[in-house]
């Protein structure tokens, strides 16, 4: 069988460069990739591994240089005589990765970080998909200007939110704007998760809500609809079925709140008065650590900025595992 | 108690009227079959029961309840989506056991209906599979078990047997049947097969261009259909029309006349146009006459195509000189037939034969109006040709009130 | 009969409890009250840490300079007519200019003199804004399709490509920085070779330094764009795919006229997004160089917040007005394909 | 995890420096208490952010919204001022007792405790704990193989020398040894140029940004902008032959090509390496690279000087400029207004103006003391390594230029940094620079 | 040239074997409807044809160009998909000229084809309707649309009618044939409906659990299938089947004997199992044996359930003593029997009837392969009941390769 197969994809070749050999073989070539499927898959995989050889490149050359100044001694690496085509470290300093812990509780920094990420990204997730499918899946008067004014918040720097978060965290009382009037005295937050995750689920909020509208607008209605004739409310469907559904955008949603938030410092470095992993100071906190007065250990930064990376990179693999392809596939006729 | 009664809904989209004042009753364990055109309003009159719609204008009662603003949950109903809808993240057991696992069922109940359903159904070993792993009969197989492992008090179901192969379909009617007189719930069904709206329902509403035209049981709408429009829905092949005109001794087409008493027909004059229908079982060559008591004077014809269909032939007949053929027998004045023959005849295309109609089995509409007149006629009383002794056993009924009329029962004696 | 009896319409009508009660409610509420009830959490939380804020803001950039000494004096809208006449540009970083600088023609027509583009905020920020968004799209597309291909190994390259967005920008200024450095940037002569980059000097060279910061963005948060359209990618039906197919489209054409217009509402937000979050880029060019070398609107609130607060509520308003100007064309696409 | 904050409640709350606190923060307490702090007084040392200016917004941000705690904090004397100005901090003239106020005024270095001070009224707001001088600090064994002995070096620590020397010994020590180069030092953008390294080469050849040494704080807008000078243009001449001797505006008499170009992108952080590495003979620091590069080099081939000079005070063009000057840094002990701790908190101020807790510091951490007489006394001078430089440092306190730090120095330094970078790297004349930096000031002086 | 060729072609996932080593030719401008139950491999072939899923095993030709690894954009077809598939973000105009646009044709040309196109499954009105906002009907309509606007070498359909009602369906049919006609396309069509397979194919093949079983022309496989599979699968109602044993004089099952000379079965001898089967319609009571020339010995049997269906009734006969009811009449050994007669008869239910079978359309086959032994017997020479004088025309052929058999001349000879 697959002989017959080979033969005739021969003489199928065989003809064509007959009928091509006045041609430059560089147009002959490209006929022959045009109509020879074999060929032309052929070409599409050389092309595609390219393309992914060059994005790993360039995604990774600048990490790999992190990791050779994580192993590089820190006075090399001012120091040092680099130079291309191979960059190498300059000496090998494993240590790196241990003295990160000894100069400063490090895996503390890490800790809060991952605690005020994972906090924030679970109240962004839910609040953002009961928006997420109002604005996705209901019509209802006002919806593109809420849509809009909620965007505009992230139109501000974050300096803009800043002070009056602040004193309001500090336990000043809240005073209404423009007329002066104190309203009343919020508990006092600096020092705590809250004051952190409330910012931060307030300024991730926007994205994550328009992630998850355009997501979940895209479930059809019909398993909506059969969700909800056997016998779920509205929220229940669109937790059992839209969410799960939805899952490569939820999954997106959550990935990018959770690393935007464990690498935010400008809230924290602000609510957490101190710098110090006891005052919820996160991770960033912990790598500036590395700086004094007058000098930078690049080497330990490097390693620490290596090290808290890990927990990203596995947290984004393990979700990465829930963006399953083509999730409504067999789901409908229609 | 799960009487379903739609009063005065009407659902529109945007420049659409997807169903018009629609009033239907239907009452608590009965079984009707919606059926209608395509895009006729059949699935948004269910998405209206199930509460997925809601109706532009009217109300819904389902039992004694006012249901027209209850969330789909609490209506007590299942259904069978035109578009299966199966969850695609699940596998077929959560999928049929979704609305069970819901109502918090402890897990012995659960496995025991699911695989009750799954049996029915006949998925038995697929309970681990994925929608996107199976065919679409699988999945629509799969759609039916997960309404019927609910055991709701209403089920709606929409087109559920499309996509199964005859012997499936006729397993799955029988099993239908079989719930539905276990747990006497009441079903609201769309199909488009005439064989299961003949069979399983108790009765059948004829939808059209979103408005109701009839319901009543399925040998009524069959016998006795109230409009042009359900008499040529109902029946496949479709009932052959002839247009022409009452005139003093009968009927008269272009191509043909029948002769009879017009005065036995109500509500129409010597002169008003109208419509002539007849089945196409109705019609039999003079060699078949034999049989035949209240046979109307024979008709020249030529065969034209010929559809062997196993159990019966369809032949279609060009009446007078054979202009243009025409397969469809749409238009109510083309010059066409449709016969249907047993397969054993030796009718071959081309022929000249003379065919009679079953004057009992003529139906009689206003052709403005579309509205029945007759269904069944008596010979002229005159000199007429009439053989058997019990010919022509009813008269016309008016367009009747939906109920079993006394037309079936006298024909059926026959 | 069965459990399910029981929960008849008219007996789940009768059934109470205040659960139930607040369920049947949410589920009766109209489409327009049910969608405002779902809304709440939003609206509070937004309103207690953004609007209120900015309200506050609001105010303060109504009032003097500086602050701690005394009560604030009102100004009214001192600070915003400072800012467009250029008066304000004094207490801004640098050579800095808030708006457009005095932009140098030279004889020839086209060379527009970059020193003076690059001293203005606003100029600043819309050259990295665009740049960077464009290639950004561009390369989390590429990305994006060839981690939406089935290939063994794919999650290590899914991790490879994410890992940059997962990197602090701390730590991404200080690979970039180390880059250019005089002692270590081994890429500096490089690049130099080909005139890219200033030879000396490097990270001080306003056009250097930009380019640095955005190919550094680049690098970092075409990522970010990768995974949303990967998201995309995963959510079309792939039996649409098989229609097309059939029908004869090339992968070329699919790309076109499937995979393109359903992952546009997707692509809109991330461009959206993009935009908003390069237009207050801040703290990467703060790592990497400064906002003296290469100032932007963002740097330009920093640069005064810790003296003229009000100013800098002021900028920040501004600021907030030119990216909602700038994004308005991305928002009109959405809001043309339904969002 | 972080519920319980261990035994902060009633303690006083002292910002402090975290390398320190982390490495001998227990030593410290003990020492406020070995120098007569009452034992039920907690102190809590709370460091902060490594990065000054992230320290600086912090606490400014801590003090304009009230807060009470740290009570007390360490303040660098380049932004203390502007605390001050905007009344954040407490007045502590009005809290110490008069003769303690006076001790400092007679005790401590003047110019540093100046910094402390309101401008407009003398009042002090801080107390100095310890200053930071810049240094010009070199290799003996390289002046050595240039044919300089110790003798040499000996009088180097104490008298300055002019720039034109300095350059022609430096351009020596290149030649006959194995330094690459003459000069490490710190020309980047960044505020340490404006303040401190290129503020230093400005005061030794006779000029200020902002007039004579009385308007250094102030008062803004009724000073005059002295940029557009001669001695301005001159410095950064010269800076520039150093960097390239054959730039067209090199000046005549120095030796040139002593500094990398690399130097406008260097700041501390990447002029040390240099010198530890051997690369450069020369090196302009704070103390801590002295003690730093004593310990890799040795005492005996590392060396201390005064900044040298181009024009002596006589000469100067402006009021209490020229000679040999060190660009003043240091912390200072502030108060917070609203601290609910005053009483204790002062208490721990007062230990910390003992002479043994000064001694103590720079035993442990090698903080300088602030008061010049410690430097010559004997615990000094026994401390290892830094005793042995402690001659250079009495001179650079002594010559200390402090910065001229007002509310909009932020703005000010920047322009600065900016526009003595472009000079020195060669992107612009010394003339240009000068003239686009003094309409800059201007400015932001109106 | 468009003739379709599968060589030994196998489908496996991974654990189900959907296609299992088949051979199918189908000629150039052929029209063959695969049927078969659900999920016995119909849309996977046609999967397999279009170029949408790689055989696991086999090769598939499309005209003389072996296809198998060419993409589906290079084959020349068209397909229907059984999930319809339409684009959502397409307006139905879009979704109709996708294939068109594609192939870069002129504006023009693309709508007069999409007009014509939407004329045939009368969509007119509606080609600015986006896909959700019409009903099932409507949506089918369109993806047939799709397909045939293309005019391509091969048609694939895979249930393209299923959701539409029966009067659509039949002007479907119609307007199908004539496109065939018209445009001379090999067209492999999947259906559940009978009727369509019968008057549509130029031949029927029938699939089970992923093979081939027989592929002949409708009539064929109606009247003479292969074995016991088809025979129970083509035909609505079903074929009935009597388990039993070859003697002597004939047939023998638990309830019934049918008198012939075995010998005239070929393959097959005395004592060994084999299964009757017998078509609805050729079970006819005593009182209408006069018509029939080759009825065999009379059965007694009492009437079940009565099914009328409008056109006939269906009656289910239990024979013998009746044990427990069953509908479904599916194991050969059940003691059931289904009748359908003429709406008129007088038949109800509960009554005992005497019911005769057409020997000349009884079907033997053996009991444990299921190939069929004969189609037809002719009665017992010796004494017989026989009245007719042309009864029993043919002996039973074998199960000829499907080719027009002389049977079935005969048998329409009658
Ligand atoms: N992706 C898959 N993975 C595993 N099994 C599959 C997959 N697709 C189909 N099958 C199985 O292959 C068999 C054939 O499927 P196919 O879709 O060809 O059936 P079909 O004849 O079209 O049935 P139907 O009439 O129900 O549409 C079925 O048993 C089905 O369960
Ligand atoms: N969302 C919608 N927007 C506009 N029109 C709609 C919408 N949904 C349905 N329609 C229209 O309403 C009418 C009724 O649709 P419905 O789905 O009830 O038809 P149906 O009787 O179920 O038809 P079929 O047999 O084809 O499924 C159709 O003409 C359809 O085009
Ligand atoms: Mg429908
Ligand atoms: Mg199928």
């Amino acid at each position: 069988m697959s002989g017959e197969t080979q033969t005739q994809t021969q003489t199928q070749t065989g003809s064509q460069s007959e009928t091509d050999h006045d041609q430059g073989p560089l147009a002959s070539w490209t006929q022959g990739v045009i109509s020879n499927p074999d060929r032309r898959s052929l070409l599409y995989r050389a092309l595609f591994y390219a393309i992914t050889i060059f994005f790993l490149v360039t995604t990774l050359f600048p990490f790999y240089w992190l990791l050779v100044l994580a192993l590089t001694p820190n006075s090399l690496i001012l120091g040092g005589e680099w130079d291309l085509p191979f960059l190498r470290p300059q000496g090998f300093n494993p240590e790196a990765f241990v003295e990160v812990f000894q100069q400063i509780p490090f895996h503390l920094y890490v800790f809060n970080s991952f605690v005020l990420a994972t906090m924030t990204t679970i109240i962004v997730i839910v609040i953002s998909s009961l928006a997420g499918y109002v604005f996705g899946r209901l019509e209802f008067p006002g919806r593109g200007p809420l849509m809009l004014g909620i965007l505009m918040v992230s139109y501000f720097p974050p300096a803009a939110f800043l002070i009056p978060l602040f004193e309001a965290f500090t336990g000043n009382p809240i005073v209404a704007p423009f007329i002066g009037v104190e309203l009343f005295e919020p508990p006092r937050l600096v020092n705590t998760p809250g004051s952190m995750v409330l910012p931060f689920s307030a300024l991730f909020l926007p994205l994550s809500i328009f992630i998850l509208t355009t997501f979940y607008a895209q479930i059809p209605d019909g398993l909506e609809d059969a969700a909800r004739v056997e016998g779920t409310t509205r929220l229940g469907a669109l937790f059992r079925v839209i969410m799960p559904l939805s899952a490569p955008g939820v999954a997106t949603a959550a990935v990018l709140t959770f690393i935007a938030v464990y690498n935010e410092y400008f809230f924290s470095s602000i609510m957490a008065l101190g710098n110090e992993p006891q005052q919820w100071s996160p991770l960033v906190g912990g790598l500036l650590q590395y700086q004094s007065l007058y000098s930078t250990e690049f080497n330990l930064m490097a390693a620490a900025s290596i090290v808290g990376v890990l927990p990203v990179v596995i947290l984004v693999v393990v979700a990465q595992e829930r963006i399953v392809s083509g999730l409504t596939a067999g789901a409908l006729k229609e | 108690m799960a009487q379903v009664t739609l009063n005065h809904v009407t659902k529109r989209y945007e420049d659409v009227v997807a169903v018009n004042d629609m009033n239907l009753e239907i009452r608590d364990g009965e079984f009707v079959c919606l059926v209608g055109p395509s895009g006729c309003g059949k699935s948004t009159t269910m998405e209206m029961v199930a509460g997925l719609t809601k109706p532009s204008e009217g109300n819904v009662h389902i039992g004694d309840v006012d249901v027209t603003t209850l969330p789909p949950k609490d209506r007590g109903v299942a259904m069978v989506f035109q578009n299966i809808a199966l969850f695609p993240h699940m596998d077929v057991y959560d999928n049929i056991s979704f609305g069970l696992r819901l109502r918090k069922f402890d897990k012995e109940e659960i496995d025991r209906r699911v695989d009750r359903a799954s049996d029915i159904v006949q998925l038995e070993g697929m309970l681990d599979r994925m929608p996107d792993e199976m065919s679409g009969g699988q999945r629509q197989r799969v759609a039916i078990a997960r309404a019927i492992v609910r055991e709701p008090d209403v089920f709606l179901m929409d087109e559920p047997l499309a996509n199964l192969d005859a012997k499936l379909r006729v397993h799955m009617r029988t099993e239908l049947q079989r719930l539905h007189k276990e747990l006497d719930t009441t079903i609201i069904y769309v199909t488009h097969d005439q064989a299961e709206a003949m069979t399983m329902s108790d009765r059948i509403a004829v939808l059209d261009a979103g408005e109701l035209q009839q319901i009543d049981p399925p040998l009524v709408c069959y016998n006795e259909p109230e409009n042009l429009f359900v008499a040529g829905f109902i029946g496949s092949p479709s009932m052959n029309f002839a247009e022409g005109e009452l005139v003093a001794n009968g009927f008269e087409s272009e191509h043909f006349t029948v002769e009879f008493d017009p005065s036995q027909v109500p509500g129409a004059s010597v002169g008003d146009r109208v419509t002539l229908g007849i089945r196409p079982e109705d019609v039999f060559t003079v060699d078949r006459v034999q049989n035949l008591s209240s046979a109307t004077a024979s008709i020249d014809a030529t065969t034209d195509v010929l559809e062997p269909m196993g159990d019966e032939i369809f032949v279609y007949l060009v009446l007078g000189e054979s202009a243009e053929r025409s397969m469809e027998g749409e238009t109510a004045s083309s010059n066409q037939l449709l016969m249907s023959v047993n397969p054993d005849s030796d009718i071959q295309e081309d022929q000249d034969v003379e065919v009679v109609l079953d004057r009992s089995k003529v139906h009689l509409f206003d052709t403005a109006s579309g509205q029945a007149l007759a269904h069944g006629i008596e010979e002229l009383p005159g000199p007429s040709a009439g053989t058997g002794p019990d010919a022509g056993t009813s008269a016309g009924t008016g367009a009747g009130e939906g109920t079993e009329s006394p037309v079936t029962e006298a024909e059926s004696d026959r | 009969m069965s459990a399910e009896e029981q929960s008849g319409p008219a007996r789940e009508s009768r059934r109470s409890g205040p659960l139930v009660a607040v369920t049947r409610w949410m589920e009766n509420l109209g489409e327009t009250g049910f969608a405002y009830l779902l809304l709440t959490p939003v609206f509070v939380l937004l309103g207690a840490i953004a609007l209120y804020p900015l309200l506050r803001t609001l105010e303060l950039s109504l009032y003097t300079n500086i602050i701690g000494t005394g009560e604030p004096d009102f100004v009214g809208l001192d600070h915003y007519v400072s800012l467009f006449t250029g008066e304000s540009d004094r207490w801004l970083p640098g050579t800095s200019r808030f708006l457009w600088g005095d932009v140098a023609v030279t004889g020839e027509f086209p060379f527009v003199h970059v020193e003076g583009l690059l001293r203005s905020a606003l100029a600043v920020t819309i050259i990295f804004a665009v740049v960077s968004v464009f290639f950004e799209t561009l390369i989390g597309f590429g990305q994006a399709l060839v981690l939406d291909q089935e290939f063994r190994g794919r999650s290590w390259v899914r991790v490879a490509i994410i890992i940059p967005w997962a990197i602090p920008i701390v730590i991404q200024g200080m690979i970039f920085y180390l880059m250019f450095h005089p002692s270590t940037g081994f890429a500096t002569e490089y690049l130099a070779n080909y005139g890219i980059v200033a030879e000396t000097n490097t990270l001080n060279d306003p056009f250097s330094s930009l380019l640095i910061v955005t190919v550094a963005d680049i690098w970092k948060t075409s990522a970010f764009m990768a995974l949303l359209i990967l998201a995309g990618l995963q959510s079309i039906d792939r039996s649409l795919y098989d229609v097309a197919k059939v029908a004869g489209a090339s992968r070329w054409q699919q790309f076109r006229l499937i995979t393109f217009p359903l992952i546009l509402p997707t692509l809109g937000i991330a461009i959206l997004f993009r935009t908003i979050d390069a237009m207050r880029i801040y703290g990467l060019i703060d790592s990497v160089s400064s906002c003296t070398v290469v100032p932007s609107l963002s740097c330009m609130v920093v640069a005064t917040f810790g003296s003229q607060r009000g100013l800098a509520s002021a900028i920040a308003f501004v600021t907030a007005i030119i990216i909602g100007i700038a994004v308005m064309g991305v928002i009109y696409q959405q809001y043309k394909e339904g969002l | 995890i972080y519920g319980d904050d261990g035994d902060g409640e009633d303690a006083v709350v002292f910002g402090f420096d975290p390398d320190s606190a982390d490495d001998v923060g227990d030593e410290i307490v003990q020492l406020f208490y070995d120098n007569g702090l009452d034992e039920d007084i907690d102190v809590e040392l709370q460091p902060g952010a490594s990065d000054t200016g992230e320290r600086r917004d912090n606490y400014e941000t801590l003090l304009d919204t009230g807060e009470t705690e740290p009570d007390i904090m360490l303040m660098d004397n380049g932004w203390v001022n502007v605390f001050i100005q905007r009344g954040l901090i407490a007045n502590l003239s009005e809290v110490l007792e008069d003769d303690e106020v006076s001790r400092i005024d007679d005790e401590y270095f003047e110019a540093f405790t100046d910094t402390a001070r309101d401008p407009d009224s003398d009042e002090l707001y801080g107390v100095p704990l310890f200053p930071d001088f810049g240094t010009m600090q070199y290799r003996k064994d390289y002046a050595r193989e240039a044919g300089y002995d110790d003798d040499d070096f000996e009088e180097w620590a104490t008298e300055p020398m002019s720039w034109e020397e300095w350059s022609q010994i430096t351009a020596e020590m290149v030649e006959e040894s194995d330094a690459n180069f003459g000069l490490s030092t710190q020309m980047a953008i960044y505020e340490g140029t404006s303040c401190c390294s290129f503020n230093e080469v400005l005061t030794s050849w006779g000029g200020g940004y902002f007039g004579g040494e009385e308007n250094l704080f102030g008062p803004v807008g009724e000073r005059d902008v002295t940029v557009d000078e001669e001695e301005f243009v001159d410095a950064l001449r010269m800076l520039r032959t150093f960097v390239d001797g054959d730039d067209e505006n090199a000046l005549e008499d120095y030796e040139g090509d002593l500094a990398p170009s690399d130097i406008t992108q260097w700041s501390e952080d990447e002029s040390l390496p240099q010198m530890e590495n051997g690369s450069a003979a020369m090196h302009r620091n704070w103390p801590y690279a002295i003690v730093n590069n004593a310990e890799e080099f040795g005492v005996d081939n590392y060396g201390t000087m005064p900044i040298p000079y181009a024009v002596s005070e006589d000469e100067a063009a402006q009021d209490g400029m020229g000679g040999t000057a060190s660009a003043l840094g240091g912390w200072h002990i502030v108060m917070n207004p609203n601290s609910e701790r005053q009483e204790e908190s002062l208490e721990v101020i007062r230990a910390a103006m003992e002479d043994d807790f000064n001694l103590g510091l720079l035993d442990l951490w090698g903080w300088l003391p602030p008061k010049p007489e410690l430097f010559d006394s004997q615990e000094a001078e026994d401390l290892e390594p830094i005793g042995n430089y402690m001659d250079t440092l009495r001179v650079a306190g002594e010559n200390a230029v402090a910065r001229p730090v007002t509310e909009v120095w932020g703005t000010q330094s920047e322009l600065i940094a900016q526009e003595v970078n472009s000079a020195v790297a060669g992107n612009k004349s010394p003339q240009e620079a000068a003239e686009d930096l003094q309409s800059g000031l201007e400015d932001t002086e109106s």
